[in-house]
């Protein structure tokens, strides 16, 4: 697979550089720690909001900092959780009176890079409050893992939480906000292709023609199951009876509903897999109230969607709803 | 005469051999890692390795202790994933069992790798069997423990076994389910692959017996 | 090359319905015509904008219809302008007493089936202005061809019309901004991937690992030349250069600059990729005003992108700054 | 008797027999435009000549004008891209050129013929030369004119020279630059490969042509 890149080694950082030419006046870009954070942050008003995941999810989590979002992102090299330094300095940087709040997805380096991180933080008397996401239905057994991996549904925990930051909210009703998103939140995704990480020479897995990788996380692992490609229509009909039969989601339940690509694949195809998912939330009863289609959570230049499911309360509606601007823009 | 205790300077070099395991296998681990996890492993390795080298030469030496509690904080504030935590852990953890101390007998040994081993498995919730690099480990330190006991002053003879058990564990838990790591979310589909883990460490292990042996030679000819 | 879908034959089809399911409340989706227009229109009020180029591209254009954006758009089957009767028909429902105005990329196809319609529509007494947008600098010989191609820059003129006819401007004065607009933008593209239409089995060109393909259009077509792929700053290089050497935009104009993917390059790509044109606009002396990453215009699956650069006055400045609502959005 | 005219069922078999040119071809026509231009010409002619198709018997088939009149406008209707205004157009032309006849001759058919091919230059902005159908369309009605003035009445003879010209345009503009649709683009990457609207009107003249030669045989059988 051909790459847009310089020297794979400075994949990140020119990425980053990138997001931070493109908005100069909003965001600060320090190199040391991978960190784009907002140029008028910290403000003891309000609370910090940082994560630092794996690159190569982007918009998440790099390009999505900004107003009623992200106050900082300190991501590490493509699939790997940054050095526990980086979310230790950058929660220095961003401290707030009211405290700072941590997204952390549900990965074992991520969590220990930022227990160690957090455990450092509060040695020094800092606030620090955790919100995990685990919203991956494809992880069965989880007694034979860390348990479910935060994915897509990561948006939704940062989006809500940083409209109730912009509101005012404490850290302790962040911490409370970020837990019901991430109880409210299924997600299952699937991949047609695989992807390579800047400096490798193949892709960590092929597709054949007609074949799809069922259950894929997004760091361009395996998933649960190879299987052939059927139709698109079956496919949404997979994750969606995963999906919606976890929590499970019921009739007249209010949601959102996300399709989001991986990366490879362009909005025709995620317009026509939303047309499906649509058609099967109508069936089951659920009302949609707000829609997501397009890139949120991507692995590279994957070729392939995951589809997301929220239970919308009124609460979880106002912030959903709630205007926010980050470098991941249309206008 | 044969070794009977780990000097500094044997410690400096076992350091050293680790770094160059890890620069040479770069891309094998991070290939073994892309079977199942997502081929990152390779780089993580030695980009910490990288950064203890860099810095080397200006930490402190005073003590065995020291040397290794500043190689895990560094090893830490330079890797993410899931190994930045766990080798830094391990070498801070090892340097706390071994504070002051400028030579090291098996039993010191055994004691810094069991508070290595406990310090990994509280920081990835994992336990011997999960398909980790604890599979290496554990069944390497169980071994220098053994040796120890029959004469406390076979070093080479512990370290040969270490090596032994840690090379045994690759095909060993070949077979096994991964239960910790990126690679678990494969589930059974991990049954027949190797855990780059477990193989770094047994490479790692080979090459550390081969330079206390080759050491050891060239001591017998002086 | 996998893809999502369902009957090939319903693949422009499907995704339309996709779109209009995601936005039941604004938009109308007219399936004889592949329609996609405003729930809204027409309103003697406005002026009715409308397009349609082949599918394939999208966001372009069925996915910028809204307020501010499109009135209408009319499709056809991927990489084929739609048969004369859609953009006729089409014309006729959304008919205003302001008049209709046609945004017509420059291809052979596409003129010919507006230039019926727009004689069809004529021959009714309906009052039509027209568009032709024409930005790509690699058709560099016209003599030997239609001219230059409607690519990328399209969004601008949808942009700035829109944002013109919600302020009440007359059809005289949107063609009078479309044609400003068409003046003061440049654009080229290049690919490291082919796409394959839905119902082929193989995509139109492949590029080995190591080559691109320069120059290229947005129908999956050759380009300009085959070339070995350079670092990703020697690909903008060629690109910048190619675009801001063509109008020339010359020390001290405003600009806006936009790196649109081509379907199958991820954002974590294209950020990467807009920092070089950031930095190349720095060095030219041009002031990047607003800028725009993301998929504009693209072609199926492909991976590659196009640079596009924008000379602004104010009052382009204030109708690209206006507010739109599309379907394409990240809220 | 040898065919001296040609009748509204002539027209209208050979209507059909283009379309099956156009089913048949579907792929190998994508295939030919994906070389240069972007794959969709297979499929926009069959889609045409399959709405035309499905209309044939409802549509007016009173006189060979009205009949070719409607086809146009069918195939305008239901084809975008460059092909349907083209052969929209030129069907439509063909019909106007031929409003009240019921049968052909010769110098009615080279009639229809260039008001198709002015038709198809004023919509298309083209000219011969420029690779396009143009170049099949115009030598083969040249031959058509050529035929017809030496003998009015050898229609067979005027049909062979025709698909004789058609098809010798293939390979005759193998070699040229395309000027005109979206294999323009590529420039002088187009030498070397064929147009395949060139294509397309050399198989359909062929088709025609055999059409017409085993009814002739049929008719002096009998
Ligand atoms: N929770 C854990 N406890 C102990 N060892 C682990 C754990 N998770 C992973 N490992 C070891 O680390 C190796 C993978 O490291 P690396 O690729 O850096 O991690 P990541 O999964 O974050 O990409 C595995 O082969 C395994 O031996
Ligand atoms: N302007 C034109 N005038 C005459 N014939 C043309 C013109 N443009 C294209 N053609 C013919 O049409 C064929 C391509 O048709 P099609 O693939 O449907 O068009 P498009 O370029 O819109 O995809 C070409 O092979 C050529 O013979
Ligand atoms: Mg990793
Ligand atoms: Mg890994
Ligand atoms: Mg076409
Ligand atoms: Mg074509």
């Amino acid at each position: 697979m051909n790459k847009f890149m310089n020297d794979p080694a400075n994949f990140v950082p020119e990425m980053l550089e990138g997001i931070y030419l493109a908005n100069p006046d909003k965001l600060k870009y320090i190199a040391k720690y991978n960190c784009i954070c907002r140029a008028d942050r910290p403000n003891d008003d309000y609370v910090s909001i940082i994560q630092g995941s794996g690159s190569g999810h982007e918009p998440a989590h790099v390009m999505v900092v900004g107003p009623g979002m992200l106050d900082a992102a300190c991501p590490g090299n493509v699939f790997a959780a940054p050095p526990a330094e980086f979310p230790f300095e950058v929660t220095k940087l961003m401290n707030s009176k009211k405290g700072v709040l941590h997204i952390v997805n549900n990965y074992s380096g991520d969590r220990m890079v930022w227990d160690m991180a957090r455990e450092m933080c509060e040695a020094e008397g800092m606030k620090i409050g955790v919100v995990l996401m685990d919203d991956d239905v494809a992880v069965v057994n989880s007694a034979y893992t860390v348990g479910r991996r935060g994915v897509a549904g990561n948006f939704f925990s940062i989006k809500c939480c940083g409209a109730a930051n912009a509101e005012g909210a404490s850290l302790e009703k962040l911490v409370e906000i970020g837990k019901k998103v991430n109880s409210q939140v299924r997600t299952m995704g699937v991949a047609i292709s695989g992807c390579t990480p800047p400096g490798k020479d193949a892709p960590i897995f092929t597709c054949a023609p007609g074949e799809m990788e069922l259950g894929v996380g997004i760091h361009g692992e395996k998933g649960r199951r190879r299987a052939p490609l059927p139709k698109a229509d079956a496919v949404v009909d997979e994750l969606f009876d995963a999906v919606a039969n976890d929590l499970p989601f019921e009739k007249a339940d209010e949601v959102g509903l996300m399709i989001n690509g991986l990366g490879g694949t362009p909005p025709s195809e995620l317009f026509l897999l939303y047309r499906r998912a649509a058609i099967r939330c109508k069936d089951r009863g659920l009302k949609v109230v707000h829609n997501y289609v397009g890139d949120y959570c991507t692995s590279l230049e994957m070729a392939g969607f995951s589809l997301t499911l929220i239970r919308l309360d009124a609460e979880l509606k106002r912030l959903i709803e709630a205007p926010a601007d980050i470098p991941w823009r249309i206008f | 005469m044969p070794k009977n205790v780990i000097s500094l300077s044997d410690v400096e070099r076992a350091v050293m051999t680790m770094a160059h395991v890890a620069f040479e296998n770069e891309k094998y681990f991070g290939d073994l890692d892309g079977e199942m996890g997502d081929a990152d492993f390779g780089k993580s390795l030695a980009t910490g390795f990288h950064a203890i080298q860099a810095e080397f030469d200006k930490i402190d030496h005073s003590d065995i202790g020291v040397l290794l509690t500043k190689c895990g904080m560094i090893f830490a504030a330079n890797v993410g994933g899931c190994s930045g935590p766990l080798w830094g852990t391990a070498f801070m953890r090892a340097g706390m069992a071994s504070k002051g101390k400028t030579s090291l007998t098996l039993t010191d040994l055994v004691a810094m790798g069991r508070s290595a081993v406990q310090g990994m498995m509280a920081r990835g919730s994992s336990s011997q069997g999960d398909k980790t690099l604890l599979d290496a480990i554990i069944p390497a330190i169980d071994k220098i423990e053994e040796v120890s006991k029959e004469n406390p002053d076979n070093v080479l003879g512990a370290l040969r076994s270490a090596a032994e058990a840690a090379n045994a564990a690759i095909e060993g838990t070949r077979n096994w389910v991964a239960k910790r790591g990126r690679a678990s979310y494969a589930g059974e589909r991990t049954i027949g692959t190797l855990d780059p883990g477990v193989v770094a460490v047994a490479r790692m292990a080979s090459a550390i017996l081969k330079e206390f042996e080759s050491a050891e030679e060239l001591g017998n000819c002086a």
